[in-house]
């Protein structure tokens, strides 16, 4: 009799405590539950209908009302209908899902975005900013936000319930997803490609702010150095602003601009120039040689982390110019006595 | 067992009734008649001894994984255990128990018999596939002992080839091994039923249930050897680090899914298709009725092995495939899951008009065509590309699999064990104890996987050793499912083998069945037939089982 | 035991006379897979720019089917045996068209 | 004793005309019981077979399909690594395989018409021609390993990057190839081991198994018109030459003249 009170309670606060429903706390959140309602009825429809013959029948043919079966051969209609049926409803289902993965998966081109790099077992944010997250991540509502994803080690999966997205983060490789957060609150980051050990460690938070708290944040935050700044820092001390200078005799194409443009490749192939063009162009150069170049850049495969590499490509995005190169180039030729003789990185 | 007109149970007056002097079990004695056996009854048999043992082992792992996971912290065992426990159980689970549990068992002991063939085609290899099996079940068991393996029985690259320390070679070899068991079996399978057919025994005049094992067969022989070369590559980069797989030295980890998948999409359908072929034989039985729509049941088995070879990257959607060919592989799993349908709907109209009674066997059907039905529909949504973006690695993917394999293919073997089990013994089962289990795993069934369903939409991701306080509810409802469930299976293990010694004697035909199997004497004698039987029936023909006279029975032993 | 066989089962499709090929038979086709070999050899050291690969992989599959006809009996085997071998490379073409239709599309972007 | 292959080929049904098909059935040791002919037996066999090459071109297929891929990513290294490998070498191997066929599908002949000695010499010189092609594989492999060109710690670029110079011409032999790229030779050698060491543990398989069946000719266990086991470790054996086929095109041949 005593305990029952507290054991109410428990109950009480235990049930209230769990959820059956996820939050919809992202613009694409709607259109998941729309389709996800759709194939529900789906899936009742067809038990139900299932659910009926089985139970008709059973009731309608058991043998204490019917002896004795009559065949039936089949029936090319009933065949026709039950195979035309179910193929119209699945081919909606493929439709309307394609149309939503399109939507989750092509960013708006206005989207900001923010770096992920997953390894084991935790999630590392970069704000374009220089703000630096561990197992969590800031961002503003209403506005379009897209992620760019890698991998340092194995596969792993970042995923936002409550705003329906996910997406593999490859090893080698950026992925994207894009969301746009509506409701301010905290919502789970999971990692949900098994990852090893620790995978169900590799959680966190995403905080969604109002834009001016999101304001708040940035500056609260920062570190200091933008990655830009930070892959400015980068270019140099790697030896790249030797080769890529911008100046006309320089060994290396000029980067300033490139990012979003066409390039034109010495094998013949014309590529966009993106973050994982440029990525890949720094770890295996010899396939990414600018038409008019030489291959003789060597490979940075090794040599500098996931975070570098971002620092690196968000400087080279954000280069507007060659202004600050050639200023980097000036204080490190300034103390050597030979310019020529800089640069080169032996193979 | 009783008499009333609500069964159609048949047995002889037990007062009287022995089981036949001579038959397979009793004629050669001793272990070693056993081991060296080349018919294909006792290798059934074998095969039934070790995927049952191998089943409860996986179904410990079951148990330990729902005990973890009732409460939200980590806190019965470590996180590396816990990871061991779910690939230890989906290793086992899947190759040990659910690729051989039908074809294995009930096609190596039903398959000849339904043939009018005297055994398979070759008994030695026969054998062999179950030896191969038996050194996989080793190898799993003594990667097992040595301290298990975690790498998720997807041994998703490059997390099992550099990243892990745990025995994922000795699991490998074991798969390769008992893949070849698979691949013996299936290429047995085939041969036997293009080249030992009895006289008169044409395509379609044979039951659905070889129609079904030949379509899993197919599969079998042409998807398993690129599963075996998946897992030796996998197993090279451990040992030398060749860099196929590696992206640090230019290779691509997504190559290994697309091998690993290629196998193991058709592997589902190996799982599912024999199943459905019992459920055919079951539904026909119980409802006294041919199989409504006997070619689109046959032809629908092929389709689904010849569609279920253009799908497998439906398990890759957001792994960094293309975009435009998930769209490709998206559109073509929606057309793989159209021949599931078209059986079901000929099952449910095969009961119109029938003369339906309820045994065991037909309650486990009616459970697999419910339970199929919404695991299947579930593998509609994950099909959908959106929809798999939030469902993809989340609790949802474990419970459609679970309903399509335990909710379908475990219920239809269950059906399979039950029905054919007066045939392969000579006793009947207890026929209440063993509806109240039937009934008892259908409720602990729905029970266990029901909620993840909605733990999976809410996003719990699969593989979680620990889980945020908010799905407590929904896996302690999930964990008491687990027990129900296992005491569902424990149950049949208890009274089947208490069948063996005190159940009825079932005599030749007790289903009154018109299947050749039900024709000779239960248990069979070791060559099935006396006299080759001739074929001038169509398959399910209960005009002709009414009309058979007592000379027609081809062998009394 | 029973003589029976079925006698629909002997004139199927399943069904081929057994037939022996003679060693002169298999000497011609043996030549011929010695001068295919030469030709080989001999186109790889001409530059054909991109013809080079489809002559060689040509050539193989030439001689592989010659192979499969004649030393491996399947001209002289029944339908059943021809489309087994048929449904061998289907599989085969499947894994590779649709594996590689992902890695080419890859390279065209997002949409 | 239903299965009498006539010695001459005009017989059209040498199964269907037997003179004791009503008599009491007599089993020849080979019969299995559970078969109702042995053509019966005999087609089952091949056909088993059939679906057990098939089983394997499956298994060759996954590393086909490697290679295919990593050829297309990595061309360059791929052309340089290739021109490592001997042509000549490659083509006489060819030829040795092709002669080891040849002959194997004779022994197929010599086992149908009942020659015995005839049979154990081809299946004898199947197996010379079997050793010699492993033998000069064996050769090969050595030398890559004298060149450092196995895959792992002690492999060696070197030669990829800065290709020897030819002392006619004084220009390199090779295009160079950026360090880098020259790196994914790696993965060319790679398949290369896998592709021909797959294939030539094949051939182990098959000498192994060409012995037995040696003896058992030898021991007269073939003379009486029962082939099937010749036949079919003769399909098996010509499997394995059909998977060279494609090799030696494949690794030795079509990147002769890399595209510019
Ligand atoms: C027996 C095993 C089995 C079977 C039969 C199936 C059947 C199907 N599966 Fe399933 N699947 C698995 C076992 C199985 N699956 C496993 C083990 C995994 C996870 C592997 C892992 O990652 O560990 C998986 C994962 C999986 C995925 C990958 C999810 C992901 O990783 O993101 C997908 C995606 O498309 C999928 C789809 C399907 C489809 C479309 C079918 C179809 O074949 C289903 C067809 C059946 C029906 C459609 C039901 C019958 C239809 C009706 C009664 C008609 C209803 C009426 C109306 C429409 C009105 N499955
Ligand atoms: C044939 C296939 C099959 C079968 C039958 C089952 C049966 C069951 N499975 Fe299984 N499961 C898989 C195939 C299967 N599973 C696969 C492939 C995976 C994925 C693995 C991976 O991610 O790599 C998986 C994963 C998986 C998970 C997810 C783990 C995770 O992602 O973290 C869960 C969780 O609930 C689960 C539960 C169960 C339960 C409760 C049963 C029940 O049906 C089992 C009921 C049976 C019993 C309970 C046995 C009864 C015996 C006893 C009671 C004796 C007990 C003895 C001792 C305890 C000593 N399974
Ligand atoms: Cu990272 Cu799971
Ligand atoms: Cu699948």
């Amino acid at each position: 009799m005593h305990i029952s009170p507290v054991l109410w309670q428990f109950l009480v606060k235990w049930l209230t405590a769990s959820a059956l429903f996820p939050r919809e706390a992202s613009t694409i959140a709607p259109y998941m539950d729309a389709l996800y309602f759709f194939l529900l009825a789906m899936t009742i429809l067809g038990l139900v209908l299932v659910g009926a013959l089985l139970t008709f029948f059973s009731i309608r043919y058991r043998k204490e009302r019917n002896p004795v079966a009559t065949h039936i051969e089949g029936s090319t209609l009933l065949e026709a209908t039950w195979t035309i049926i179910p193929l119209a409803i699945f081919l909606v289902c493929f439709v309307w899902g394609a149309l939503l993965y399109f939507r989750i998966y092509s960013p708006p081109v206005n989207a900001m975005n923010i770096y992920v790099v997953g390894k084991q077992w935790m999630w590392k944010a970069e704000h374009p900013g220089g703000q630096h997250e561990i197992n969590a991540l800031h961002v503003p509502i209403g506005k379009p936000v897209q992620l760019t994803m890698i991998s340092q080690d194995v596969f792993h999966s970042f995923s936002i319930p409550d705003f329906r997205v996910k997406r593999e983060v490859i090893p080698g490789r950026y992925s994207t997803v894009w969301f746009e957060a509506t409701t301010p609150g905290t919502y789970h980051i999971f990692c949900t490609q098994y990852c090893g050990t620790q995978h169900s460690g590799m959680i966190g938070e995403v905080t969604a702010l109002t834009p001016d708290d999101y304001q708040k944040w940035t500056q609260e935050s920062t570190s200091g150095m933008s990655l830009a700044q930070n892959g400015e820092r980068l270019f140099a001390s790697m030896g790249c602003n030797a080769c890529h200078s911008g100046s006309a005799a320089a060994r290396g194409p000029n980067l300033a601009g490139v990012y979003g443009s066409k390039l034109q490749l010495a094998n013949g192939s014309q590529v966009l120039v993106n973050d994982a063009y440029l990525r890949d162009a720094i770890l295996n150069p010899s396939q990414h040689v600018t038409a008019g170049f030489a291959p003789i850049m060597p490979t940075y495969q090794g040599q500098i982390s996931e975070d570098g590499l971002i620092d690196l490509v968000e400087f080279v995005k954000n280069m507007p110019t060659n202004y600050r190169v050639q200023q980097t180039l000036v204080t490190s030729q300034s103390d050597q006595t030979a310019p020529t003789a800089s640069g080169m990185v032996k193979p | 067992m009783s008499t009333s007109t609500t069964t159609i149970l048949n047995l002889p007056d037990q007062a009287t009734a022995t089981l036949p002097k001579r038959n397979y079990l009793n004629a050669e004695h001793g272990l070693l008649s056993w081991l060296f056996t080349g018919d294909h009854k006792r290798i059934a048999m074998l095969y039934l001894f070790s995927i049952t043992f191998f089943f409860f082992i996986g179904g410990a792992f079951a148990g330990l994984i729902r005990l973890e996971l009732l409460t939200p912290q980590p806190d019965l065992v470590a996180s590396d255990t816990y990871n061991k426990f779910f690939t230890m159980h989906g290793i086992i689970m899947i190759f040990l128990f659910l690729v051989p549990s039908v074809p294995a068992t009930l096609g190596n002991f039903l398959i000849p018999i339904m043939l009018g063939a005297k055994d398979l085609a070759f008994p030695k290899i026969n054998l062999l596939s179950w030896y191969l099996y038996m050194a996989g079940g080793t190898f799993t068991l003594a990667a097992l002992v040595l301290g298990g393996v975690d790498t998720g029985w997807t041994f998703t690259t490059p997390l099992s080839t550099h990243y892990l320390n745990t025995h994922v070679i000795t699991a490998a070899t074991a798969i390769f091994i008992a893949g070849f068991s698979s691949i013996f079996t299936g290429l047995n399978f085939i041969v036997t039923i293009h080249r030992m057919r009895a006289p008169g025994m044409t395509w379609f005049r044979m039951p659905l249930f070889v129609w079904s094992n030949y379509a899993a067969s197919i599969l079998m022989v042409l998807g398993t050897p690129v599963l075996a070369i998946a897992i030796v590559l996998v197993a090279l980069e451990r040992t030398i680090g060749i860099g196929v797989f590696d992206p640090t030295k230019g290779g691509d980890p997504l190559l290994f899914q697309h091998l690993f998948w290629f196998y193991s999409h058709p592997a589902v359908y190996i799982m599912i298709l024999p199943g459905m072929g019992v459920i055919s034989e079951v539904i026909s039985t119980f409802s006294r009725k041919r199989v409504f729509g006997y070619t689109a049941v046959a032809f629908s088995s092929v389709a689904i092995a010849l569609f279920g070879f253009f799908v497998w990257a439906h398990h890759m959607f957001i792994m960094g495939v293309s975009n435009y060919s998930a769209l490709v592989f998206s559109l073509l799993t929606m057309l793989v899951a159209v021949p599931s349908a078209i059986k079901i709907f000929n099952w449910a109209f095969t009961l119109q008009k029938g003369s339906l009674t309820f045994e065991t066997p037909m309650l486990y059907a009616f459970g697999f065509m419910g339970l199929f039905t919404i695991g299947g529909l579930t593998g509609v949504f994950l099909g959908s590309l959106g929809m798999d973006i939030h469902l993809t690695e989340t609790y949802f993917i474990v419970a459609h699999f679970h309903f399509v394999m335990v909710g379908g293919m475990l219920m239809a073997f269950l059906a399979g064990v039950h029905f054919w089990w007066p045939k392969m013994t000579g006793r009947m089962y207890p026929e209440s104890l063993s509806k109240l289990a039937a009934v008892t795993t259908f409720i602990g069934f729905n029970l266990t996987f029901l909620p993840q369903f909605i733990l999976g939409y809410l996003g719990m991701p699969r593989r979680y050793h620990s889980y945020p306080q908010e799905f407590q509810v929904l896996n302690v409802l999930s964990t008491a499912g687990a027990t129900v469930l296992g005491v569902g299976y424990l149950l049949p293990m208890i009274y089947l083998g208490w069948s063996l010694k005190y159940g009825a004697i079932a005599g030749n035909n007790p289903w009154q069945a018109t299947g050749l199997e039900w024709q000779i004497q239960s248990p069979p004698l070791t060559e099935n037939f006396l006299v080759t039987p001739i074929m001038d029936h169509e398959a399910y023909d209960y005009e002709w089982l009414a009309h058979k006279t007592e000379q027609e029975v081809t062998t009394v032993g | 035991m029973s003589e029976v066989h079925d006698e629909s089962n002997v004139t199927d499709p399943e069904h081929a006379d057994h037939h022996i090929v003679s060693p002169l038979q298999y000497s011609y086709v043996f030549g011929t897979l010695l001068v295919f070999t030469a030709i080989t050899v001999g186109a790889a050291y001409v530059d054909l720019k991109w013809l080079n690969p489809v002559i060689a992989l040509g050539i193989a599959s030439f001689k592989a089917v010659v192979v499969i006809l004649f030393f491996m009996h399947v001209k002289y085997q029944s339908r059943l045996i021809k489309m087994t071998v048929g449904a061998g490379f289907f599989t085969f073409f499947v894994l590779i068209m649709m594996t590689m239709s992902d890695y080419i599309s890859r390279a065209w972007g997002n949409w | 004793m239903a299965n009498t292959i006539a010695t001459t080929h005009d017989s059209l049904h040498p199964t269907l005309e037997h003179p004791h098909v009503h008599d009491e059935h007599v089993v020849l040791p080979q019969h299995r019981h559970h078969f109702e002919t042995e053509n019966q037996q005999r087609e089952a066999g091949s056909f088993g077979m059939w679906l057990f090459l098939l089983t394997e071109i499956m298994f060759f297929g996954g590393l086909f399909f490697a290679y295919l891929l990593y050829r297309n990513w990595y061309y360059p290294a791929f052309a340089s690594a290739s021109n490592q490998l001997s042509v000549p070498l490659g083509a006489f191997n060819t030829v040795i395989l092709i002669s080891s066929g040849f002959c194997m599908a004779l022994g197929v002949y010599y086992a149908e018409v009942r020659q015995k000695t005839m049979l154990v010499a081809m299946l004898i010189l199947t197996t010379f021609f079997g050793v010699v092609f492993l033998g000069v594989k064996g050769v090969e492999y050595h030398e890559k390993w004298e060149k450092h060109h196995i895959p792992g710690s002690s492999f060696d670029i070197s030669e990829f990057v800065n290709p020897p110079i030819d002392a006619k011409t004084g220009k390199a032999t090779e295009e160079p190839l950026a360090p880098d790229m020259a790196q994914k030779t790696q993965v060319f050698f790679f398949l290369y081991f896998a592709m021909t060491g797959m294939h030539a543990l094949h051939m182990i398989i098959g000498i192994a198994v060409l012995g037995w069946l040696t003896w058992r000719a030898h021991r007269f266990e073939f003379s009486n018109g029962y082939v099937a086991p010749i036949e079919n470790f003769g399909l098996y054996w010509h499997f394995v030459d059909i998977v060279w086929l494609f090799l030696f095109p494949l690794l030795y041949l079509i990147n002769r003249h890399p595209l510019k």
